[in-house]
């Protein structure tokens, strides 16, 4: 790893690439690179120690267009392939990108695994219910119903929620993010980032060609207040434009609710406290859906554990401790017999 | 040699082979291998032949639970596991059923009266006990009631029933130790050893191997059992042996050639019989900078893999058929950004799951030809256990001199079966180190060396040469992804061509045993090399015009191959599948071969082979 | 389908084939297999109409031991072959044999996707902890720093809790059993065939030869009573030798705890009820893990809703109806023209 | 004919070649294809190349943006898309220069003026204006502000302007059906139909079509601009026909079988390039009652078919190269199983991702060869949209009838190009009904039928037919577990010849043009079958004694064609890979033929090919 004399910081634009940037115009993934590249600069990342793998997707382009280095894999096992990069050498400063068809369709073993070993990494998932580049058929994530040239009645399967099964899978970081939000998006990466282990980000990213406005519900600006609570460690899970609405936890129907502050006798203290290290909460938090629920982003759940990559190399260190690398002894262990 | 030499009466004998055979439970493959130890630290030559069932432990006494152990040493050159078995331990009716038909005629059988009760009769599936009909007519046979003896011998150490009777195999061993006057020395230490912590336990087996031993020795079977003497095999190296397995060898390799380029070694793997143990070595040698990652499928192995190699690790994935074919798209990920890799196949007979703990060498079309696109890369196939050791070398250097994959053909006979082998100095193996590319002037990820056509390789977090890689396909020139045509045409024949010239790279192929040119030539690769060598020498000593070529470099084919193969009237080509290296010899050089095929899950046996020189060269003559 | 006169009720004997069974003396799959043949006559299945589909283990060679229609697949893969019987037959009743290698290793993909999609089966995983056939390698279900042949130094990995993920991923049945239970497991077995979709049991298998005991904290005859609980619906969860230890919500917490009825002023009452239907509930129990907390067995889960398959089907049947299979028709479609 | 056919000054032509070539947005594919079905029901022979890039929507006005949509059309057989455009509607810079190079010498460029501004010119790469330079000499450009004309026709529409430019298209499509004297009838009706609930849009369209004809028709172009016209191909066979894409062509073939065979059908897919819109099309015809299971990978996909053929129905699965690979394994099981199944290939440009949108015949190994084990299975290849209708019905007899995997070989290409197509009648072709097995007496899951030596198919449901089956060997009679290694080698024998001997059961090899025997022929499969078709037919006008030989079936190749292949001289064989159906042919039938390959990820040119014969026949000679 090499030293670098800090003499200039660098910005968001010195993490962009001389490659043309490809998505289709108003893709939120535009919104997504500025945001990581942003994040990049404020963390004072250092180029050449900072890699990011992906998959095959729209969203997998991604590494072309960020001035590091990067690995633009096959469908569905950049986690593998991340896993093996951050082993090799865990200096490096690994960046994840994936779809939902690319890391909960054909990737999800990978995704299974690669959070439940902790590999310590940064994994966005850019989540626009659709499979974008194979033009528009419906992914795991889709919507029930969803008519797409695969499904020309509507799809009949019950979708996946992406931050339910990592904290299945045992994510110890889990957190949520919107494209177009550019002042709270990099806050949730660079925390991300903090983490030591598999930070899992879904980040609800709109394909405006083919499955426009999809989250709506809850991303627009208008209803944005009413319709999205993002969490903080520590501080209570009041939402609402007027900041009157919280969560609480109802004992009897042993399920989350919303309460109005002021109304029916709540006071603000008692809406629940947001614990990031309580994983129960976290189970709570990550199955409201709107729109009878806020949509909750941000850090939801971190819990850190020793990253499996730090696990190995200190197996690796105490061997190397304990034992010699005398290859000739090696072999010449057990029974031998000399001929002369 | 030490004091215990036989002395006695003993008739000499060139080589003998013997197969222990018996329950899963009856310890059978420790028997053989114990026995093999023993034999390798007396000089004899030696090969073995582990045979044993896919079931952890099946039900007790049935036909499909028999695990066997074949040794064949001798004071000439072995070098196979040997066709027919001389003697046959039968430690039950299933052992005596399952084996019977291969012993060689006349042969001599040992079995445990003990255990040929109804119900194990019932279970083996006779009829009548072939102990009492005529069965075993034209075999030299001795009952013993081992089961009651080794009861008898370790009485005093107080053990349980079932604990006792586990001491079975080694009362057996001690009897076959006696029989071929080997010392008992290295079993008593070793089992010493092993039972550190349960001395008991250590003392009733080595009583039971010194009861086995006594037994012989006294009156009961003398004249009845007869002694074997098989001298040293006179080696032509000087130097310190040992015994090894295949799977083991290979692993040894391969971190030999991590040393010898100085590159940490990196292995994906996923268990799968009988490729497992390859993981299980390489887990242990942790201190030689050797990572292994148990990945949730062969996938994730070879990604991980094909990872560590991106990040300037050499990425290393084993598995077997099955699992080689789940890892055929990331293979061509490894190819399309050209990275080092190393894909090891211990194969074993399929289809499909087919039979997983027996040999096959049906693999070859897989290896060299099964994949989406144009998409060559290098092949390489073992032949014995040391073998295994030059081949895992070999693999790194190419590798990592090409950049490219390379995929090493073993199988489960070569991975389970154990040769001495002369112990290397790895001081004085010639290094290879391999250099990351650092420099930053006029840097292209796909700039490749004008010699070996090897695009640089670069380790993340070097600065000045930040890059992206993928798989699609890349512009000769800047490596940016391009979809131009003449492009791609240039790029494909530019990936073909690097590795059609690492032929000029590697040895001309030899001729194994007899001349370049002649009437009749065998060709083989991979496991049937012993065979067909020991084949090839008695036809030779039959005055039959035959050689032996073994193919160890699968592709790109050796660069002399065709010339040397057309300097003979007629070719067989020897293979346990249904003629692939044929059809690949037919498809390169228009080579019209006898095609002798084997397909049952076990080696050729000499004489197959034999059979056919001898009817080829009829013809041929 | 076919008519099946009842003449003679089945016995779990005419569940046997003539297969000799092949699993090591001792293995806990002989008790398992049992409890099937006696829950398969106990519900009264009519053997041609059912089909077990397996992966590759040890405990995948289930289907050869039972007298039905029976498939061996490849490692990994059975969720889906069994997605593609149902599909294809909806009539038949499908149960599925796995292990934690098979059924969360390499297939774990295929297990999220066909719980996710809540195809009609009963889904068996017998967790012994361990690789069986190949000989004793570490799992992912695998307790933490455990030695086996490709771990010498001990595995690193965190494991996986089978049913926390089978509930990230969408199940709506997840239950518990234990191998050598030939009381209980028949019960949660007819309750996961009475369910339609898929059923996820998790069975406690005992591997005698490579991880004997692993779970004997829990399953020994004389600490069971105060190490497991059986979850049962509208029942307060209450366990101990005394029946005087229950759990409750400890809302500071936010976290189950245990509590002895009579200490405190703790009463009867004051335990949670379960209830199979909620969701979070459900997560609670299932990360209970001994010795801090009893095991949950039985039904812990279960929230029907309609199934893939019938889903499926009823597209099919709505296409079928509205639409004439004409195949001259259907290419004539568009415009053609003629030429004479 | 209608009373809108050409009266005026018409240049009689036998064929035409257009591109029409525009930024992603500019609906290129859509004017295409419009303008092809007009050309097809006017009653020419036709045939169409779609080529866009792998981005959705690529920025706006950069090269790797274009796409383009080639339609060769003619009053004599096309068979091909045509090699060099004799027309290049370029709607920006970057169409241009992407497509100048391939533009016959002295051929028309019609351009949109209005697009070639400074913004555009950049992104395209031009330095300089194409329009103001010299890189169209030579050329009949026509330029023409389109960007401007089309604003004017739909200003009355009060549209946007964003929309009102959505209509540049149909304003370019007007001019050239003027060109070529085609009916803009089935244009306006069309997007009366599309536009129904948009009836402004439909208008602004309508009147674009009508303004661009218009142009046309007014005076600014008379004497610059010619016309064109393409008599009616005269087919040799009456009937209704349409145009058809391969994909669908194939969906349709698939069900047609489906209907023949009396069997319900289950596709089990993951969508891949170019491969999706055969789910897409079957997804749409449940009432058929084809089932299809979009999966979670391509490995679940092709299990889920597995399962459905084990429950009785027909699986199919489908897709591309690499999602090809990931099917290897379980491949082997339905092998092993002795299932039918039906796997589709549509190739596209490899290794690894490779070129998604383009087309390639780099599979055939991984078809015949690439997996592991001895594991024969049936390959077809199709060769143009009508013949996978055929292919289609042909995989789902030989499946069925033989339980075996049946390999569809199809390519981006064919899965993309259009051509008319004789529509059949379903009641006259063949029946094949399947019957599952239902015989309990002496029934065993592997009793073959002595003829076709298929095992029998059961329905699990059926009583007294109980039975399990898997991927480990199996015995030959009874059908349960089986190591026994002379079973082994039956088993392996059997299913080798099983899928031999289908060979008797498909048609011999014919000769496509020309004669059996001679001085030289080509061989071609799959979708080169159009242009070597029409190499041969110039070559032979030439009186080169040349023969077309076209292999559809692959795996078993026609029992006649090893014969055939040596009744000429000299064979060629061409294919856009590195040669691999030619190591096919020299690995079965030691034939030394003259490989002619490109792997550019485009088509064969005609004149590629005839150079080729060219060359060979003077060397032949
Ligand atoms: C093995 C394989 N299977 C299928 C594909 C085709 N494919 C490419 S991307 C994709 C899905 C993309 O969806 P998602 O991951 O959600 O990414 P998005 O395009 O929506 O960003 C598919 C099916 C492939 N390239 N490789
Ligand atoms: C593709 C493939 N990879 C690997 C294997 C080897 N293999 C067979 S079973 C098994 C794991 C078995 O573990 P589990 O599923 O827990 O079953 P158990 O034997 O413990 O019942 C493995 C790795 C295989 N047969 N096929
Ligand atoms: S298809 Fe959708 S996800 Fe892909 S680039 Fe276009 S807008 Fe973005
Ligand atoms: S190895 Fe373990 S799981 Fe497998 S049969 Fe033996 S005891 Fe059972
Ligand atoms: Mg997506
Ligand atoms: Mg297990």
């Amino acid at each position: 790893m090499n030293e670098q004399t800090d003499v200039k910081k660098l910005t968001f634009k010195d993490f962009e690439t001389d490659q043309e940037v490809r998505w289709c115009p108003g893709c939120g993934d535009y919104a997504i690179l500025k945001s990581v590249q942003m994040t990049l600069a404020n963390i004072g990342a250092t180029p050449e120690n900072t890699v990011f793998v992906s998959g095959i997707g729209c969203s997998s382009r991604f590494p072309y267009y960020v001035e590091t280095y990067g690995f633009h894999t096959i469908h569905g096992r950049a986690p593998a392939v991340a896993t093996g990069v951050k082993l090799a050498n865990p200096d490096l400063d690994v960046w994840l990108v994936t779809g939902d068809g690319d890391g909960l369709s054909i990737g999800g073993n990978h995704m299974l695994h690669v959070l439940r070993r902790n590999v310590d990494m940064q994994i966005m998932l850019f989540n626009n219910e659709i499979y974008g580049l194979t033009k528009g058929q419906y992914s795991p994530t889709s919507k029930p119903g969803s008519k797409t040239p695969s499904t020309p009645m509507g799809s009949v399967d019950l979708p996946l929620s992406p931050c339910s099964f990592a904290l299945g899978a045992g994510a110890r970081f889990v957190a949520r993010g919107i494209d177009t939000a550019l002042k709270a998006l990099p806050i949730t990466l660079e925390r991300a980032k903090d983490h030591k282990g598999a930070s899992f980000v879904e980040i609800f990213q709109n394909c405006i060609v083919f499955n426009d406005g999809t989250f709506d519900q809850f991303t627009q600006k208008k209803t944005a207040a009413n319709s999205q609570i993002h969490a903080v460690h520590g501080e209570r899970m009041i939402f609402g434009k007027e900041k009157d609405k919280g969560l609480v936890f109802n004992l009897e129907k042993f399920a989350l609710e919303i309460v109005t502050i002021g109304e029916n006798g709540v006071k603000e203290d008692d809406i629940l406290v947001h614990d990031e290290t309580n994983k129960m909460m976290a189970h709570m938090l990550v199955e409201l859906t709107a729109p009878d629920f806020p949509v909750v982003c941000g850090v939801i759940y971190c819990n850190p554990e020793e990253s499996y990559n730090d696990a190995v190399h200190n197996q690796m260190n105490a061997a190397k401790s304990a034992k010699k690398a005398d290859f000739n002894a090696l072999i010449r262990q057990g029974r031998t017999w000399i001929v002369d | 040699m030490n004091e215990q030499t036989p002395a006695g009466n003993f008739d000499e004998m060139d080589s003998v082979c013997i197969r222990f055979a018996g329950d899963s439970g009856d310890g059978m493959q420790l028997t053989g291998t114990q026995f093999s130890v023993v034999t390798a630290l007396e000089g004899s030559d030696l090969s073995t032949f582990p045979d044993f069932p896919a079931e952890i432990r099946a039900p007790v006494g049935t036909t499909f639970g028999v695990s066997a152990f074949q040794i064949n040493f001798g004071s000439v050159e072995v070098s196979t596991a040997g066709d027919e078995p001389d003697v046959l331990v039968a430690m039950n009716p299933a052992a005596l059923k399952v084996s019977l038909a291969g012993l060689k005629e006349g042969g001599i059988i040992i079995l445990d009266e003990g255990a040929f009760n109804k119900r194990n009769l019932d279970k083996a599936g006779y009829d009548s006990n072939p102990l009492e009909d005529n069965t075993l007519d034209g075999y030299q046979v001795q009952k013993l009631d081992i089961t009651k003896m080794t009861l008898e011998s370790v009485k005093e150490f107080g053990l349980g029933k079932k604990d006792a009777l586990r001491s079975k195999n080694m009362w057996t061993l001690g009897l076959v130790l006696w029989m071929f006057g080997r010392d008992r020395k290295p079993i008593t230490d070793w089992l010493e050893q092993k039972f550190k912590k349960i001395p008991d336990v250590a003392k009733a087996n080595i009583a039971a191997v010194n009861a086995g031993h006594a037994y012989g020795e006294t009156v009961e079977v003398s004249g009845e059992l007869r002694r074997y003497s098989i001298g040293k095999h006179e080696v032509e190296e000087a130097g310190e042996y040992r015994t090894v397995n295949g799977n083991q060898a290979l692993a040894w390799g391969l971190v030999a050639g991590s040393q010898l380029g100085d590159i940490s070694l990196m292995l994906g793997s996923y268990p799968i019989t009988p490729a497992s143990t390859l993981l299980h070595t390489l887990s242990g040698l942790k201190e030689f900078g050797v990572m292994t990652f148990q990945a949730e499928d062969e996938i994730a192995a070879i990604c991980g893999a094909i990872g560590a190699s991106f990040a300037g690790n050499l990425g290393v994935t084993s598995s077997s058929g099955p699992g080689i074919a789940l890892k055929t798209e990331a293979i061509g990920l490894a190819i399309s950004t050209e990275l080092p890799l190393i894909v090891v196949d211990v194969q074993r007979a399929g289809p499909s799951t087919g039979l997983p703990t027996k040999t096959e060498q049906s693999d070859l079309f897989q290896a060299v030809w099964g994949r989406n696109g144009d998409s060559s890369i290098v092949v390489l196939a073992t032949s014995n256990p040391q073998d295994c050791f030059d081949v895992g070398i070999e693999a790194v250097r190419i590798a990592t001199k090409y950049m490219t994959p390379v995929m090493v053909l073993s199988d489960g006979y070569i991975g389970n079966a154990s040769e001495p082998w002369k112990l290397p100095d790895i001081n004085k193996l010639e290094k290879f180190p391999v250099k990351h590319h650092t420099d930053t002037e006029d840097f292209h990820p796909f700039k490749r060396d004008p010699e070996t056509l090897a695009r640089p390789w670069v380790k993340p977090g070097t600065p000045g040469l930040l890059h992206r890689i993928g798989g699609i396909e890349k512009d000769y020139d800047s490596g940016h992804i391009s979809y131009d045509p003449k492009n791609h045409q240039l790029m494909t024949d530019t990936r073909a061509e690097k590795i059609a010239n690492i032929a000029n790279d590697m040895p001309e192929q030899s001729v194994s045993l007899g001349t370049e040119g002649g009437k009749l030539a065998v060709v083989g690769w991979g496991s049937t090399r012993g065979a067909i060598h020991q084949a090839v020498k008695r036809a030779r000593a039959e005055n039959i015009d035959v050689s032996h070529i073994h193919i160890g470099n699968i592709w790109p084919l050796p660069r002399n191959l065709e010339r040397l193969l057309k300097s003979y009237d007629k070719v067989i080509v020897a293979e346990m599948n249904k003629g692939q290296m044929n059809k690949l010899l037919r498809a390169e050089y228009l080579l019209d071969a006898y095609s002798l095929t084997k397909v049952t899950g076990q080696p050729f046996k000499i004489t197959e082979i034999l059979d056919c020189i001898r009817e080829q060269a009829g013809d041929a003559s």
